[in-house]
């Protein structure tokens, strides 16, 4: 039954990708990029994946779809130009897929034990994780410390990708037409004039914070954990911006205090590693900050966890200020 | 029944050369952001179909799991923390086209390179 | 008995899909993935308990607040939209 | 008693399967996008409803059956803002409710 959904929504998602560059509407590009993650979502979660799950979820519906229409509402909605050289890039197309579809007949069919993947590594972390992290999610283990150099260096990534979007959209523009703050993204009054949502929205904030404070701490026990719960904190923020004005937002979480909590997550992380380092241990591993290791291990995952949150949380806020407020200083 | 066992990686394909086509073919720079998200789902998409073993459960103890199966995590970790760079990465991409419309006045390939020339 | 209800949810969002793609106005498609996240919230929460996973129901509750966001984002969108031909007109006329 | 309680969930999920199924016929063959919203709406919000009480009587006094409260509560307080906030934006972008005139003009965008 699972592989036929599988199959399902796999055939619809060939659907809507075919429609999103089929369509010259940015917009209904964008709203159908959302199906398309929502659908994709279900097929992750189906697939054994739910900490994928969560996260495209959390990120592609919510973040993403409000990133694109901030950069639309910045540039211009539909496309113009006409597609060129639509036969050459056809043939390249085809060919490649072609090969890609030779090569699928020696891949191990979906779901089979014997495949390669399932043979080496994987049975030695899904054996050892009781054993030396004691936590019921593998994939927390691996992420935060089997594996937490990784990780480290996405929290990097993120981080990097932060400030680029600071440089980039940070500085007023120059010799540009300034724009009341009323018409940029969610500006000044957002849709305070809209009184249902603005009564709604605003009692579901404490939840949804609620809500991410769980996925924080409870992502050692089921699906959850610093990326996730940094983006829906994020997006608790965004929905206060949206409802009460981008101006209002600020005001509460200023630029300054974001940019600190962006940088403040590699830190933790980076000074967790080193003190790792200082009790004797190798960098991060956490098995020394406690007398009992085990024990050591939570602390850490705990931390690492709690840095990877900040910075995804002040990244992507301030990632979402940058597109809301441009044009209008 | 063996062929459907192998229908992920042909939509993986498939989702791939859209998305390639949409970054090659159009010119208007979002929607070759957009085809780039697309590329980048179903690299995710592959990654996840390795994962599940049949009549597996996900990687999370519990006690509803005792005795079955359990899943591949990796592929879940890797992917996990893609799709948060994939986000940052695509903001990225979206500021460099404001900046880009700021300069220029056009988000369009071909518009921008006309411009250049002049 | 889950069959039944999950086949009426991917029937329902194959009928959604249709809707979106179809369009005619912005709207619909607003609409569509409106139902469309409705639908997945349902189709997490019967398949966890089809799946004997009912642990991960948090799945559901995460889809059922993002979607919330993703539509007044849309409504801020066309705010923006119309206060922008609005000032146009103004200055054309 | 578990009997009754297994029974009257089975009925709940299938009349709320019904019910999500009728929501996605009226959506899709509607004529304008006020009765589309509308067959949307309200049986988006029931249906869920049904689906999501089935589903927490199936699972007993548990911290699924609290999750699944609080998905359900969501729902019923989202479900319906967000059709209202669709609709009102449609009307002040000046789309007609089309049944109300002889011309179903849509403006196209």
């Amino acid at each position: 039954m699972t592989l036929f959904i599988v199959i399902f929504l796999l055939t619809m998602l060939v659907i809507i990708a075919l429609a999103i560059v089929q369509t010259t509407n940015l917009f209904a590009a964008a709203m159908l990029a959302g199906i398309f993650s929502l659908t994709s979502a279900m097929i992750f979660f189906l697939l054994d994946a739910p900490d994928v799950a969560l996260t495209e979820a959390a990120v592609g519906a919510g973040i993403s779809t409000v990133l694109f229409l901030g950069a639309l509402a910045l540039t211009a909605e539909h496309e113009r130009a006409a597609t060129a050289g639509r036969l050459a890039a056809l043939a390249v197309v085809v060919t490649i897929a072609a090969g890609l579809f030779y090569t699928s007949f020696d891949m191990p069919r979906l779901g089979d034990p014997a495949a390669p993947a399932h043979l080496h590594v994987a049975p030695w972390y899904i054996e050892k994780t009781p054993e030396y992290i004691h936590v019921p999610n593998v994939v927390t283990a691996v992420l935060a410390s089997f594996r937490g150099y990784d990780t480290l260096g996405e929290t990097f990534v993120v981080f990097t990708a932060g400030i680029g979007v600071l440089f980039l959209l940070g500085q007023a523009p120059v010799g540009q037409p300034k724009i009341s703050p009323a018409m940029t993204f969610a500006g000044k009054a957002g849709l305070r004039h809209y009184q249902i949502p603005r009564v709604v929205g605003r009692l579901l904030i404490p939840f949804i914070l609620l809500f991410a404070l769980y996925v924080q701490f409870h992502g050692d026990y089921g699906p959850g954990g610093g990326f996730q719960a940094g983006v829906i904190v994020a997006a608790s923020i965004v929905l206060y911006a949206l409802l009460e004005g981008e101006q209002q937002a600020r005001r509460i979480l200023s630029s300054g205090m974001l940019k600190v909590l962006a940088a403040a997550g590699p830190l933790v992380y980076g000074f967790t590693g080193v003190a790792c380092l200082l009790l004797g241990g190798n960098f991060l591993d956490y098995s020394v900050l406690s007398s009992d290791p085990v024990h050591g291990q939570h602390l850490g995952i705990l931390v690492i966890e709690a840095g990877v949150g900040i910075t995804v949380t002040g990244v992507l806020i301030s990632i979402f200020h940058s597109f809301a407020a441009r044009g209008s200083k | 029944m063996e062929l459907l066992g192998l229908y992920n990686y042909w939509v993986f394909a498939i989702l791939l050369m859209i998305g390639f086509y949409a970054v090659i073919a159009k010119p208007n720079l979002i929607k070759k952001l957009i085809g780039l998200s697309i590329f980048q789902s179903a690299v995710f998409l592959l990654y996840i179909t390795i994962g599940p073993i049949e009549n597996g459960t996900a990687p999370i103890f519990h006690e509803s799991v005792a005795g079955r199966a359990i899943s591949n995590p990796l592929p879940s970790v890797l992917i996990l923390t893609a799709i948060v760079v994939g986000i940052s990465t695509l903001a990225l991409g979206l500021a460099i086209i404001v900046r880009i419309k700021e300069a220029d006045g056009a988000v369009e390939e071909n518009e921008i390179r006309e411009l250049d020339r002049q | 008995m889950y069959y039944a209800v999950i086949i009426a949810i991917l029937a329902t969002m194959v009928l959604a899909l249709a809707r979106a793609l179809l369009g005619p106005t912005v709207y619909d498609r607003v609409l569509a993935v409106n139902m469309l996240g409705t639908k997945t919230v349902l189709l997490i929460a019967v398949v966890a308990f089809f799946m004997e996973r009912p642990d991960f129901l948090d799945l559901a509750l995460t889809y059922a607040l993002i979607n919330f966001i993703g539509v007044l984002a849309v409504l801020e969108f066309f705010r923006v939209r119309a206060q922008r031909r609005q000032a146009e007109q103004k200055k054309g006329s | 008693m578990a009997m009754i309680v297994d029974v009257l969930s089975w009925v709940l999920l299938t009349v709320g399967g019904f019910f999500v199924l009728v929501g996605g016929i009226g959506a899709l063959r509607m004529p304008d996008l006020y009765t589309r919203m509308h067959a949307a709406s309200v049986t988006d919000s029931l249906g869920a409803m049904l689906i999501l009480v089935a589903l927490i009587l199936q699972a007993g006094f548990t911290l699924a059956a609290v999750k699944l409260a609080a998905t359900l509560i969501f729902l019923l307080f989202t479900s319906p803002t967000a059709a209202n906030a669709l609709a009102s934006a449609a009307l002040l972008a000046g789309i007609n409710p089309g049944l109300a005139t002889p011309s179903r003009q849509e403006p196209r965008s």
